[in-house]
This record gives structure tokens, C-alpha cells and sequence, in this order.
């Protein structure tokens, strides 16, 4: 057993839990490589600490803090992975994807079918993101919408330490580019540990809190607040069912259509923005699917439709509240 | 190059009045922050007052300037109402922007803040476009792009740079150049001995200029916006600074090379400037003290004005989206 | 009556109509400019000639063709109208908005929220695209959901060359900013003249074809299959209603739930990839407000979940054939 | 500089048959296509056939190159078998990429063609990456990528010269610098004099290179190809040159200077070395006859065969999306 296993007894957060799937990939792979601006210790390891002690193991050929050049860090990734690296880039904040959203969908989705299957591009993004901190409209968005929409690339956002350590270790040894979303906001939130050098498979929802009433479906940070809710509404005797997506895509909907077909009642949460969101693709999907037999409206949950706001009071009610997913439950239940 | 003359009085001081509004405003940030009165992420110019205060004097209202997330300096120096700033950074409807934007994003036309940017290297895009209207509307207006060493290395850079010089817009580019982008040194990232030396892959100017020397500066900046104004299109100009805060409040500076924060604070260029004013005569003890509490009295007021401004009201999550409310 | 309102009398087709458009705002208004590669004609005014003919009108101070360089292309619009111009942009193909995207969604979309409203981004980026040419994989993507996904921008894409026209004005002197989208393969259709000097208003769906049966809502592109399915089906007696949005975002659900609350059966076709596309949105809507009183689970027809294929008979499938459109109605109907 | 060794004859004829299968698949091509057995959008190298002939002598199959929608020359230069070319662009099942990919995105690793693209720009971030694939294994592969002279106004073009830098990657960047990007003049939309001036901007070495002389093609790729190899970092190569069909196929070619395409083919570098070699007693008349006899029946041969594949199925929609088949 070695130090990072015996490590993953105790109580961990999501910093360390993403450190230490990076560590076991790293260990057990050496075309497993970092690349991202200041994630190497000499550049104190990730503007959080997430890559902390990675280059000191395994050296700044495999641990590279790059340029401030997201088009070229990516790029750098593709490259390397279509030649059988599993490279593994951080763009610092989801937002700054927009500066390399060329490289990540026309390049990474699209490499293995523009190649009809000659190379592929096992690459893996990390990026954080999430309103809380004040950071204002450029810096908090979820964007997972536009990677969903995208063919080609997976989609990934755990809700839990633990869930990002297997979700970690699944991305960077699947043979697509993954798309992997951290919250920020909850970095330091302490879970259970993970099974060491476990995968959680990639596209399959997990049943976190089973019940007969209502599935709630969500994904990423929003999943606590409806666990939280779930447990509100459980006193006074409404059983809810909470599914955390894991993957956004692939998207499981078996899992989903098999919960609703027993609730016959549906929520989705998600932070991003309402509007055009992922909520509207499961939406969708459950009406076309479960026609006729949902006793409610399908209710969604997101973010306002407007950038994220500064000032505290505003950014507190653009994201789902607490309040505004019991609500959509109840409207649900009614 | 000859010696340019030396500015008139009046400027010289202007100069540190701006400087010490930058380092007073900033100092007492820190303390607000570190009360918890204000929460706000907040990336410190000290230590890079000079540049800005050099180059606004050469600057009218009429004037743009695009700044960064640790353009608090570039602000106050272009002329920012202080208390609208400390407003918006403590999310008040009285902020610059009704604390929709936050200290990441002020904004304030009336005095030339047109953009404020969290996204490294954009400030240099958008400034085109406010010479590019400048220049087809035959106005004599400049404008500025500030940004760091660290966004030298992004495609805006090299996009901006290129349009400018080929549409001789203008437009300075000034490179606060702190030898840092976040944890990450200089050479580690930028392969240009120095960040001036690209100027010449776009035929323009580049110079390199001690940025926290006010007099170099303002001669240097002066230089580039008279090119600029005269339609001879854009300037890089390089100013070597340093942050004396780190990269955002709460950094612990462990990537820095030892002794290399302590030796440039050692070198604070706003005091050195007070006593070069004073030892040259351009000012006396007497008159910088009193503009210095004069300042510090606006700040307090400004501080004050913030925290009892009111916040702003939930419907706002539905205004500025598009020009009509959304309703849905 | 000049030239230009001369020439709108004939049919036309939807590059006339968009340069009859430009000419029509740069005559009136002298802060609209144009800003993209080789629209000025000494590059032979576009690289399909939309823009012919105006820089020699309006001078090449208005009319610049610039370098390959997208973000400084948005960049330079976005200052521009910050202080009260109105460019209009052209990015070539809307693949190439990718590497435009922080400009577009970081700061277009966001600046007038984020400055508390004091100022504010009129640009209009046009953009083309649409399959159908065998360009492959990077060059006939539709990617309007990603653009609606955003708020602050709004998202426009006109059917036929007389919208094209009154679309194109209504963008241009609309003070937020806009998308513009045009389909490439259709450019050279011919259609009726549109009415000199007057906007299509943003945000309201045009109601096409009247129905009493189906609602089928679309737009750009695939409009035109949607109508002549239904005259197909029109032969069988089935009453189909087709609307063009006209404008993705802001989103007219008004109309399109007053057609669907009397159809009672909908179809949602767009050319974009369906997976997480506008026509998820739109469905999720239709069921929530018209929860129980729909005869039959609203139809979605859109792409495959793949990147444009190359192969010709691969790229004819991928896109919403008619007979797909058909079938999708016929389910519908059942 | 000395006027280095001439390579030997071998080399010398290896470079006009690449530049004559370049040439005559050109031709061919456009036959087909003006015949209409073919419909395909096409971006004709012809005029450039110099440039990754003279290069590619100097690489091998290990080595990488990334290049651009334009780039059938340098996929043929590198070795991509003509019969997969055609039948690729033919889209058909036989084709490089299966017919799923077509002109714009040809792959074919086995003779190290990695990404051919449509984005103006992109070929060079990811030469990066693969080069970074071979200095961090060891190996001693190089990576070339192929761009045009309006890409070098594109942020990615910075991005990647810089961080090819400052990481010394074993990649060569190399502009084919056609005067023309789509309809845009050079000096309409670029404002450096040579795009070798760019170099300088991150201290590697930037050389332009008459890219229509085969052996000053040859040595100056070889040069950057050796310095490369034995790490010591990238190179820009501004190779010039000129497209005889204009941007793609039907352009019509109004925004070229006047006599400025005829004076370019009256230079047609094929024949001009062909005469070169012929004249300096390096092949015979007769042996280049026969070589291109050859080259055209191979051609023949490969068109056959892309007409008489059969397409792909529509099930291929559903594959190489992932790894796994899509299933709904
Ligand atoms: C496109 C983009 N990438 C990354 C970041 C994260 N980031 C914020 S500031 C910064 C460092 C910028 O350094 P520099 O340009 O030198 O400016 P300084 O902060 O030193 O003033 C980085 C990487 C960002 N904001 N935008
Ligand atoms: C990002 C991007 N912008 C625009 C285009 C459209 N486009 C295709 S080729 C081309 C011209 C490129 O010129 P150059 O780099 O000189 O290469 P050449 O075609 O001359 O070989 C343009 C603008 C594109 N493909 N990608
Ligand atoms: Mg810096
Ligand atoms: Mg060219």
C-alpha cells in the first residue's frame, strides 16, 4: 500500500481527491501528462493546490506549467494524445474554454471521425468553475451545454470528492476527450474517500438517494442542496428520488426513464443557466419517453437568464436556492 | 535619445497625487477586506502606481483606456470617482455599475473606463475597436490597453497588435510587465528577452521602460499617445513593474524568487517619488502632506458612502441583460 | 427612390437581400461599418459576394476587410459600439465563431450587464454555415444553442431572402447584440422581394403556413422542407401549421404555444445536432405550459449525433432529410 | 553563410518526382473535378509543389506533420498513398479516413500525415503536441507544421511560437507564404515586412526562404529539421511562393494584382528544375520522362480505384464519434 492509498482512508475534499486520481494515473501511466498554467510546484501547484506535489514526483517533463495560451495548451494536449499520450490540461476557469473552444470542438471532438477512426484523442480537461466567490460574469459560468451539444467529447462533473476521484481516473483513461468540471466554490467541502484506483464508468447516473415520489435529476454542485431538500421533504412524508447524472454526456436516460417511470414526477437542477440548458435535453426526453404517464409537469431548475452578478444578494438568487428547488418540487407534488 | 524636458510642476504632482490616491486607496482596501466589512476577490496594484499616474496626465476625458481585473490603479488615475468604485467593490446600487459588475468590471464612460476585463489579454481587442471609431469618425481620441506580462503570450495579443499596426489605430499598448502572471515567473512563460522586442514582428515602436520611474514614464507614454494622436498608429510599450501584494489577496508568494518581493518594495516607487519632489523643489513636505490627507479624508468618505449605499434589488437579475427587461 | 429600392421589386436571393440590407443601413446610418475577411472589393467584396459593391459606396474606412484574426475582428466591434457605432461583423463560417467565442460570450454578450447598463455592444456578427457543399467536418456546423444558451446576445436566423433583409436592418439597429446566421447552400435561392427600409421585428415567430392539425416549428434552412412536407401531407388531408422563429433567442413561446394549444401535436426540426439543441428548449416548454393536453410527444428532428460528415451520402442523411421530417409528423399524427 | 554541399543526385530526383506526382495529381484533379466525377471543394497547391518536396526529403515516416485544408502537397510530399488520397476525396470506404473525413481533413499516420484542418491557425498548436509527445519519450521525432502566410495573423500562430520556445519542441514551423490569403493581399492584412521577423519575438530562428528553389528549400528545412532533432527548438520558415488556381477551385481570381499570376507562372518551379536537373547533368531527359510516366499511371490508377470503391454506409454515422458506437 502505498502513500496515497493509506492516504484515502480519512475524510478527504475535492482538492485532494483530484490530486491524488492525478497521482494514481500518473503512477501507473507514464503517458499520463499535466499541462496548465502554474500547476507545477515550483509554480506552488495549481492556483489552489490541486496539482500540489506532482511535478516534485514525476518531474516537470510530465508536469508542465504552461504560457497563459489556452489554444496552444489544448492544442499541445491534442497533439500528444493522438499519439498515444493521455494528457491531461487545465483551463484554469470554464469560462476561459471560450478562448479555446476551437481546439477542444473542432479539433478534439471531431479528430476520430474526421479520421474515420485512425486517431483519437484521449485527452482530459479540467476545469473549474461556479458562482459563490464573487468573481463576477466572467468567471463562474457553467457552460456544460455547449459540450454536450458537442458529438464527440464527454462530459463530466462529479458532485463529491470521491466521485471525482473514480470520475477522475475514468476521464483520463478513456479513449475520448472528457470534458471534466469542477466546483470550485465547494473545493474544500470534506466526503468519504474513495476506493483506491477505482473508475466510476463514464455515462451511468448514480441512484444517490432512492424514493417513490419525485426524482430529482442533477449533477455537480446543485446535487447537495437537492439531497438537502430531499431530506426537508422527507418529513413530512415525501419520498424524492435523487439521481446524480455524473456524466452529462453521454447521458444516461435509462437510468432516468426508469426512476420517472416509477415517480411519474420530475426536477431537473442545474447552476447553469436555465434557459437552452441540459435540463431542457432531459426535459425533453422524459416527456417524449414517459408520454402520458407523468401525474406533473416536468420542472427545471437553473440559473437566471443573465451573466452572473457581483453583488452578493444577486449572485445568492441567480443560482438555484435552496427555497427555488423545494419550490419546483412542491409545484411537482401538487 | 536627449533628455525630453522636464514636465511643468503642476504635472509632476500630478503624478503623485495620483500614485499616493492609488496606494492609499489600496492599502485601505486591504484593511477593509481583511475586517470582512467588504468581500471581494482583490488583485493589488501596489506597486505599480507609477505607470498609470504617468500616462493619464497625458490623457483627457475624452480619452479610453481598457483595463484588467488589477486595473484599480488604471482606474483611479484615469479618474474613477473613488467612491463609486469602493461602491460597486462592495456591491451597491451607487457602485459604477449598480454592483452588477464588481471589481472585476468597472466601468465608467464618464471618465474614459470603457472595459474592465477578468480575461487575460482582452483588453487589447476592444481598445482597437474604440481607436477604430475614433478613427473613422476623424476624433482625436486615444486609446489605451493595459494588460501584463503574462497576457503577452495569448492570441489577443498577437491579433491586436497586428490589426493596430496595419490600420494604424490609435492605440497604445502598455504591457504592465511584473514579472508574474499569477504563480508563474517571467521566463518560465514568455519567450521574449523582452516583451518590447515583438513590437518589431508588427513594424511598430516597442520600447522598454522602467515603469516605476515616473518621469521615464511619462516621457515614454507621452511619446506613444502623441504617435497615436497624430495617426501614426500604435506603440508597445513594455513598463517593468512589481506587485508587492502578490497575485490576489490571500496569496502566500511561495513561487517568488527569495528576497525579490522585499528588494522591490525596498524600492517603493511612491515614496521615492515624494522625496525626489521634494529634494528637486518640485514640491514641498507641507503641500504633499496635506494632498495626502485630503486624499485620505476622500477615501474615508468613499469607504463610508459604500457601506451604507443599498444593495441592489433581485430585479435587477433581469435587467442589462438586453435593452428590454426579460421577463421570463 | 434610389437604386437599391429599385432593385427590390424582382425576386431576389438571400445574398442580394443581405448586401441590399448593408446598403441600406450604411446609406442611412453612418456608425454602421462592416468589419470581416474579404468584404472589401478589392477582395472581390466576400468570398460569395455579400458585401459587393459597399466599399466602394462607403469607402474602405467603412468597409475593411481585416486580417484572419477572429477575436480582434469581434474585438474591434465591440469597442466600436461601445461608444455608439454599429459594426457589423462577419465571421466567415460559424466553425470559426469557436475561436471567437470569449469575445462574443465573455464580453458582447455580458458587457451591458456588467457595466450596470452604461453601455452597451449594438454589433451584428454574421456568420454562415449549413451542410450540404462536402466541406467536411469544420465547416457547416449550426451552433445557435450555444448562443442562445447565452444571455445578452440574441440569435437570429431568417428563412428566405426577404427575412434575410428585414431580419438583417432589425439586427443592425437593435442595441443589443446579435447573431446573424445564414445558410450557406441556400445563398443562392431565389425568393420575393422584401418591403424597402422595413425591420422584421426580433423575438416574434412568423406563422408560415396556417394548420389546424400539427405544429411544426423551425427555422433557417430547414423551414423550406418543413413547408413542403407539409403540402405533402396537405394532400392527405392533414392540416399542418409552420412556424419560422425567425429569432432563436429571445425565444417566442407565445406564438408557439398559441399554435401548439390548438394543434395539440408539435414537431420541432432544426439542422443543428438535436442532442441538447434548440429544439430540446422548445419541446420542454410545449410540455410544461401544455401539460396534459397534447394528443401525441412533441417530435424533434435535427442532426445526428456525429461532426459533419463528409461522404455525399452521408452528409444528405445527416441532416433532417424530408422523409425524416415526414416521418417525424407522421408519428406525431398517429 | 557558405553555400553548403549540394545533396546527392538520389535526393535531388527524389524532389522532382514528389514535385511532378504534386503537379500532375493537381491536374488530374482538376480534370475530374471540371468533369464532374468528382464534387469536392478544392484549395489547389499547385505552384508550391517546391516546398514540402525539398522539406519532406529530409524527414522520415516517424516523423510528424500537421497540415491545412490546402495541404495535398505536402500529404503527397510526406508520402500519403495517392489511391487513399483519391479515394478519400472521392468519399469513399477506401479513402484515408473512410470517405468521413474528405479534402479538408485527410490523416493517415502511417507516413505521419496526423491532422490536416479548416481552421486557419491550428496546425501549429498541435504540431506542438506531438512534438511535446517526442521530447518527453525521448524519441527523436520532429513535427512540421504547415501553415499560410494569413495564418500568421491568428492568435494560435503566437501561442504556439511561443510555447514551442520557451519548451525548445522539436517542431518546425513552416509558412507557405503565397502573397494571398483567401482574397486578402499580404500586405492588406499583415504588418510584419518578411514573416521570418516574427521569430524574433521568441528568440528562435526565423529565415525566409525562396520556397520555389528546391535546394534553398532543401537546406534551409534541413537545417531547422537537424536543430530540431537535437533539441534545441523550433524554427520559422517563411518559404515564398505563389498558388496558380487562386484560393479554391472556380475562383475567379479578380483581386490579383494584374499579370501577377502569369508572371508567377511563367516561373512554374516544376519545369524550372526540371531544366536544372537536366542542364546540370543530374538526371536525364529520358529518366524523368519515364518517372513521370510512372507517376501518371499511378495517378490513373488511383482515380480508378477511388471511382470503383464503394461509399460508406450510413451506419458510419453512428462510428468513431466515440470509441464506442452511438447508439440513439
Ligand atoms: C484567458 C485566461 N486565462 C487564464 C486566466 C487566469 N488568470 C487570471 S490573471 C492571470 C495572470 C495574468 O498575468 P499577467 O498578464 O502578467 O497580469 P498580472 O496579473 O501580473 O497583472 C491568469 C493566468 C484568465 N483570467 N484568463
Ligand atoms: C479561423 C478561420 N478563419 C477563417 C477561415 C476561412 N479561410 C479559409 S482559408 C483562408 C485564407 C488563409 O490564407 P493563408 O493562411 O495565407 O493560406 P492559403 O490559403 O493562402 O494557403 C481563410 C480566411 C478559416 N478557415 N479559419
Ligand atoms: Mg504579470
Ligand atoms: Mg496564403
Amino acid at each position: 500500500m502505498n502513500a496515497a492509498q493509506a492516504q484515502t482512508s480519512k475524510p478527504l475534499n475535492t482538492i485532494q481527491a483530484v490530486n491524488l486520481a492525478l497521482d494514481e494515473a500518473m503512477r501507473t501511466d507514464p503517458n499520463v501528462i499535466l499541462l496548465g498554467e502554474d500547476i507545477a510546484d515550483e509554480q506552488a501547484g495549481g492556483i489552489v493546490g490541486v496539482t500540489k506535489g506532482l511535478s516534485q514526483k514525476y518531474g516537470t517533463s510530465r508536469v508542465r506549467s504552461t504560457p497563459i495560451s489556452e489554444q496552444a495548451i489544448i492544442g499541445a494536449a491534442i497533439g500528444a494524445a493522438i499519439v498515444g499520450m493521455r494528457p491531461v490540461a487545465e483551463i484554469m476557469l470554464m469560462n476561459f474554454t471560450a478562448v479555446a473552444m476551437d481546439m477542444i470542438v473542432n479539433h478534439a471532438a471531431k479528430l476520430r471521425f474526421m479520421s474515420g477512426g485512425q486517431t483519437h484523442v484521449p485527452i482530459t480537461i479540467r476545469t473549474m468553475t461556479g458562482a459563490g466567490f464573487g468573481t463576477g460574469g466572467q468567471h463562474a459560468d457553467y457552460l456544460e451545454a455547449w459540450f454536450a451539444h458537442t458529438p464527440g467529447i464527454k462530459v463530466v462533473a462529479p458532485s463529491s470528492p470521491a466521485d471525482a476521484y473514480g470520475l477522475m481516473l475514468a476521464c483520463i483513461f478513456d479513449d475520448d476527450p472528457c470534458l471534466f468540471i469542477e466546483n470550485m466554490p465547494t473545493y474544500w467541502n470534506p466526503g468519504p474517500a474513495p476506493q483506491p484506483g477505482v473508475r466510476i464508468p463514464l455515462g451511468r447516473a448514480n441512484v444517490l438517494r432512492p424514493g417513490t415520489d419525485v426524482t430529482v435529476v442533477s449533477y455537480s454542485r446543485t446535487v447537495a442542496d437537492c439531497v438537502a431538500v430531499a431530506e426537508k421533504l422527507s418529513k413530512e412524508g415525501v419520498s424524492a428520488e435523487v439521481l446524480d447524472l455524473r456524466t452529462i454526456s453521454p447521458l444516461d436516460m435509462d437510468t432516468v426513464l426508469q426512476s420517472v417511470a416509477k415517480t411519474r414526477r420530475a426536477v431537473i437542477v442545474h447552476e447553469a443557466v436555465k434557459a437552452f440548458g441540459v435540463g431542457a435535453e432531459i426535459a425533453a426526453n422524459i416527456n417524449e419517453h414517459l408520454f402520458g404517464q407523468l401525474k406533473a409537469p416536468v420542472g427545471r431548475v437553473g440559473a437566471y437568464f443573465s451573466p452572473v452578478p457581483f453583488a452578493k444578494v444577486l449572485e445568492t438568487e441567480f443560482v438555484p436556492t435552496p427555497a427555488r428547488i423545494e419550490a419546483a418540487l412542491r409545484a411537482t407534488l401538487k | 535619445m536627449n533628455q525630453p524636458a522636464l514636465p511643468s510642476r503642476e504635472i509632476l504632482v500630478d503624478i503623485y497625487r495620483r500614485m499616493t490616491l492609488i496606494k492609499q486607496n489600496d492599502e485601505r482596501f486591504l484593511a477593509v477586506i481583511k475586517a470582512g466589512q467588504i468581500v471581494a476577490p482583490y488583485y493589488s496594484p501596489r506597486g505599480q502606481e507609477a505607470i498609470p499616474s504617468a500616462l493619464s496626465v497625458s490623457l483627457t476625458d475624452q480619452d479610453y483606456i481598457c483595463t484588467i481585473y488589477r486595473g484599480f490603479h488604471d482606474m483611479l488615475a484615469k479618474g474613477v470617482p473613488v467612491r463609486m468604485l469602493w461602491a460597486e467593490v462592495a456591491g451597491r446600487t451607487t457602485g459604477t455599475c449598480k454592483g452588477k459588475g464588481g471589481p472585476m468590471h468597472i466601468t465608467h464612460p464618464q471618465s474614459g473606463v470603457m472595459v474592465t476585463t477578468g480575461i487575460v489579454g482582452s483588453s487589447m481587442p476592444i481598445a482597437n475597436g474604440l481607436a477604430l471609431a475614433a478613427q473613422i469618425r476623424g476624433e482625436k481620441r486615444v486609446a489605451v490597453a493595459y494588460f501584463g506580462d503574462g497576457a503577452s503570450n495569448i492570441g489577443a495579443f498577437h491579433e491586436s497588435l497586428n490589426m493596430a499596426a496595419v490600420w494604424k489605430l490609435p492605440v497604445v499598448f502598455v504591457c504592465q510587465n511584473n514579472g508574474y502572471g499569477e504563480h508563474t515567473r517571467y521566463e518560465i512563460a514568455t519567450s521574449a528577452a523582452r516583451i518590447s522586442d515583438r513590437a518589431a514582428g508588427y513594424q511598430i515602436p516597442g520600447i522598454t521602460v522602467d515603469g516605476n520611474d515616473p518621469l521615464a514614464m511619462y516621457h515614454v507614454a507621452r511619446q506613444a499617445i502623441e504617435r497615436a494622436r497624430s495617426g501614426e498608429g500604435p506603440t508597445l510599450i513594455e513598463a517593468k513593474t512589481f506587485r508587492f501584494q502578490g497575485h490576489v489577496f490571500g496569496d502566500a508568494d511561495s513561487y517568488m524568487l527569495k528576497g525579490e518581493k522585499e528588494a522591490a518594495m525596498a524600492r517603493d516607487p511612491v515614496p521615492a517619488y515624494r522625496k525626489w519632489l521634494i529634494e528637486q523643489g518640485h514640491a514641498t513636505e507641507a503641500s504633499l502632506a496635506k494632498l495626502e490627507e485630503a486624499i485620505n479624508a476622500e477615501i474615508s468618505a468613499a469607504v463610508e458612502f459604500a457601506l451604507s449605499s443599498p444593495v441592489p434589488d433581485i430585479s435587477e437579475l433581469r435587467r442589462d441583460v438586453f435593452a428590454q427587461e426579460v421577463l421570463s
